[in-house]
């Protein structure tokens, strides 16, 4: 049985330690908050310039001017500061954000990352803080569905889509197993409940070994 | 006596000139100076370069100044948003520039502007399509994109409260790129919801010293661009 | 959970090791972290590289750490003025090397090392003996001296508040280059004369988020190196 | 007769216009806070990370932590702010100080300005945020005497100390004269009450148009 999105999520919420700085890209690696393991407190990074970013509010506790990244509403947690766009960089090339946690479109045996543009002729280019969080934090770990919805696999051996950053991802979390990336290629660390390591491999278009 | 406020959002503007390159604040709706964007609008300058994260939602705003055809280029690092329409209309129709800058890389040139540095490395986009045609160096043994900074004319600021030699303060996120933007331009305009005397911030919390600001106009109530959304309010 | 205090300034400085880079906050007596420079002359590490705008005053803090030997190599921007005897007799004499940066490119090139930026271009020292050596190049048609990042091991900080995150603010002018120094350590240090629970200090006037904080250390009633020099006391 | 230090700080502060940002340098250049002219409001700032520095308060209200450049307790006007190092050092660099004032030790026909070094062999290299401040300012001036205590011009056709900035020189008010700097050379704008233009060139080790 493939894991769950939420499943996903606490997989890759164990492997963070206590005490990390975390930025969470938009859509599936923002569930890894929910799922944070027990004695263990994260510290959340919003490129807008948030550091101790706290869950969504209630609808009556919502602030217009208190927005993540993905400019939905959130709160804040104690020990949290403002700052400005620099800053916020600076904290992010800086090395300073201990582990990003962002989703993909495709990622190579060698960690490389194509997550913003599929390249299509009339896409308009829209990048955002990816290209500078991947270049920037610690650690990249993706979550992912393991292939496209058509059955595409997204573990490639070398990206087709523009890519975000060259070998800058370490572990990958999919439905179907946890995927580290190391220097001899894709490593299968984990499957899901009920999945073989034959079928992982059977989805993914380079070597697991 | 030092005294930066001006009368009124228009007179503020007045001087705009057509080609201009304007650095507007606000990341998505927080920090979006709407009653100065809306001052542009009407001043009518044309042919302008916008440097904003983004590049407007619904019809309020930048995005409104954009439907006006007035901005021939954008500067962003991320056009596309669930209520951004006006832009990729225009885009594909090929009436408008676009130039693609990482977040992060868009924030330190700006900054690089505000601080004398015409240039600077990153390792941000080395070895993807926005390094393309860009000087890239090995320090240390690893590689790195030259970036340069990036002067606007004009910034168009929200702050919270300002005193009248320009010192801000911000409200949470609304902050985002509104304190390099002040850095950066040669002329910097703030609506502030309060104006208080001199001495009336604690010189621990300036967040933008008034030496980065211009002018300064008291916006008491200013309308927030996500309310204006909501209503699928538009301008003019 | 997260507390990044430590018991006692010795523990602070415990793991320092002979080699280590060490970046000390403070201009002039502003901001110097003394009972850390205490602690590390008791704790004995050798060959040191101090990155300091100064070189110390009198035969306290800083200047007694010089004296004992223990400094190999200064950085900084004015290793002269009117208390600093240690210094001088020690560089005249061949024993400590000294490399002399512009105030505003030593604080340039922290800032770099803590935003991940391996060099930038500076019109400051472009013609002097200060750019021997370097690298210029023209932008617009101006010259511009290359200069690179400056990372520390270690970082020593006197903050006013801290909160157990490590958020700091600092007193008035004593913030100088200690922001700028937490960033570009690998391992920051704070002295600070207060600690509070985090939330305690308002998120919109923290100075340095505790993200460039590793260990917070209570100095409850710091001494100010400005009154130990006017007593002309010394340490050890 | 020549001007007092305290006349040539008057005479400099004549040519500040109102609201100016204003750095000025320790020793003869800080007396010109004591002569703005009337209806004039100048905002001070100080490298270490002060703007709307005031002046020198009584014995009893100095603060160690409320310092200026020269390491001296200063008090802070209404629209003060503090800031960090690079901060205050992106206001120079980045062309926001409206006016810098200094002392020289020579300035040459073409603006060069040596304030640093005598480069002589045992001095100990000291430079401070000199550099920065003439390469950043937008518009330098210097104060000092004409001459040094033996008689020998500072205003030279080229320097022979190392030098701090190329080019970087507006003006100059010495005990003597105040004297631009043109592309033509020195150009003499005006003498102290009873000298002549000849007394000033002199003194002058360049032309005076």
């Amino acid at each position: 049985m493939s894991w769950t999105p939420d499943e996903m999520a606490a997989r890759a919420a164990l492997d963070i330690p206590n005490g990390a700085y975390v930025n969470l890209g938009i859509g599936m690696p923002e569930r890894v908050a929910n799922f944070v393991p027990e004695g263990r407190t994260f510290i959340y990074h919003s490129e807008n310039g948030l550091l101790g970013m706290g869950p969504e509010p209630v609808e009556t506790e919502r602030d217009p001017d208190l927005i993540n990244a993905g400019k939905k509403p959130v709160s804040l947690n104690p020990g949290a500061s403002f700052f400005h766009h620099a800053d916020s960089f600076a904290m992010i090339r800086g090395g300073h954000i201990d582990y990003c946690v962002l989703g993909a479109m495709q990622v190579a045996k060698n960690g490389d990352l194509a997550n913003w543009s599929t390249g299509a002729k009339d896409a308009i280019p829209a990048v955002g803080g990816a290209m500078d969080l991947v270049a920037g934090a610690k650690t990249i770990y993706v979550i992912t569905r393991h292939t496209t919805k058509d059955g595409t696999p997204k573990l490639v051996d070398t990206c087709t889509y523009p890519l975000t950053g060259l070998g800058v991802v370490k572990r990958i979390y999919t439905d179907l197993a946890v995927v580290a990336v190391s220097e001899f290629g894709f490593k299968l660390v984990e499957t899901a409940p009920g999945i073989g390591a034959d079928e992982v491999q059977t989805k993914t278009a380079a070597p697991l070994t | 006596m030092i005294d930066k406020t001006v009368a009124s959002v228009a007179d503020a503007v007045a001087d705009t000139e057509d080609g201009a390159t304007v650095a507007v604040a606000g990341f998505g709706a927080a920090g979006s100076p709407v009653e100065l964007l809306h001052a542009l609008i009407d001043q009518g300058a044309k042919k302008l370069t916008i440097i904003n994260n983004n590049a407007g939602n619904g019809k309020i705003g930048l995005a409104s100044l954009i439907d006006s055809g007035r901005v021939a280029k954008m500067i962003c690092s991320f056009p596309r948003s669930t209520g951004s329409v006006v832009f990729p209309d225009l885009y594909r129709a090929g009436k408008i520039d676009l130039e693609v800058v990482p977040q992060g890389t868009l924030a330190e040139r700006l900054r690089a502007a505000g601080a004398g540095i015409p240039a600077f490395y990153t390792p941000t986009s080395v070895g993807t399509p926005l390094a393309d045609g860009k000087e890239t160096r090995d320090f240390d043994g690893k590689a790195y994109v030259m970036e340069t900074w990036l002067h606007a004319d004009i910034a168009l600021i929200k702050a919270d409260v300002a005193d009248t030699h320009g010192n801000l303060i911000y409200n949470m996120t609304a902050r985002n790129f509104a304190p390099i933007m002040c850095m950066a331009a040669t002329t910097t305009i703030v609506q502030a919801r309060e104006i208080v005397d001199p001495g009336s911030i604690n010189p621990e919390i300036v967040v933008t010293p008034g030496i980065f600001v211009d002018r300064v106009i008291h916006v008491p109530n200013p309308e927030h661009e996500d309310d204006l959304l909501r209503a699928e309010r538009s301008y003019p």
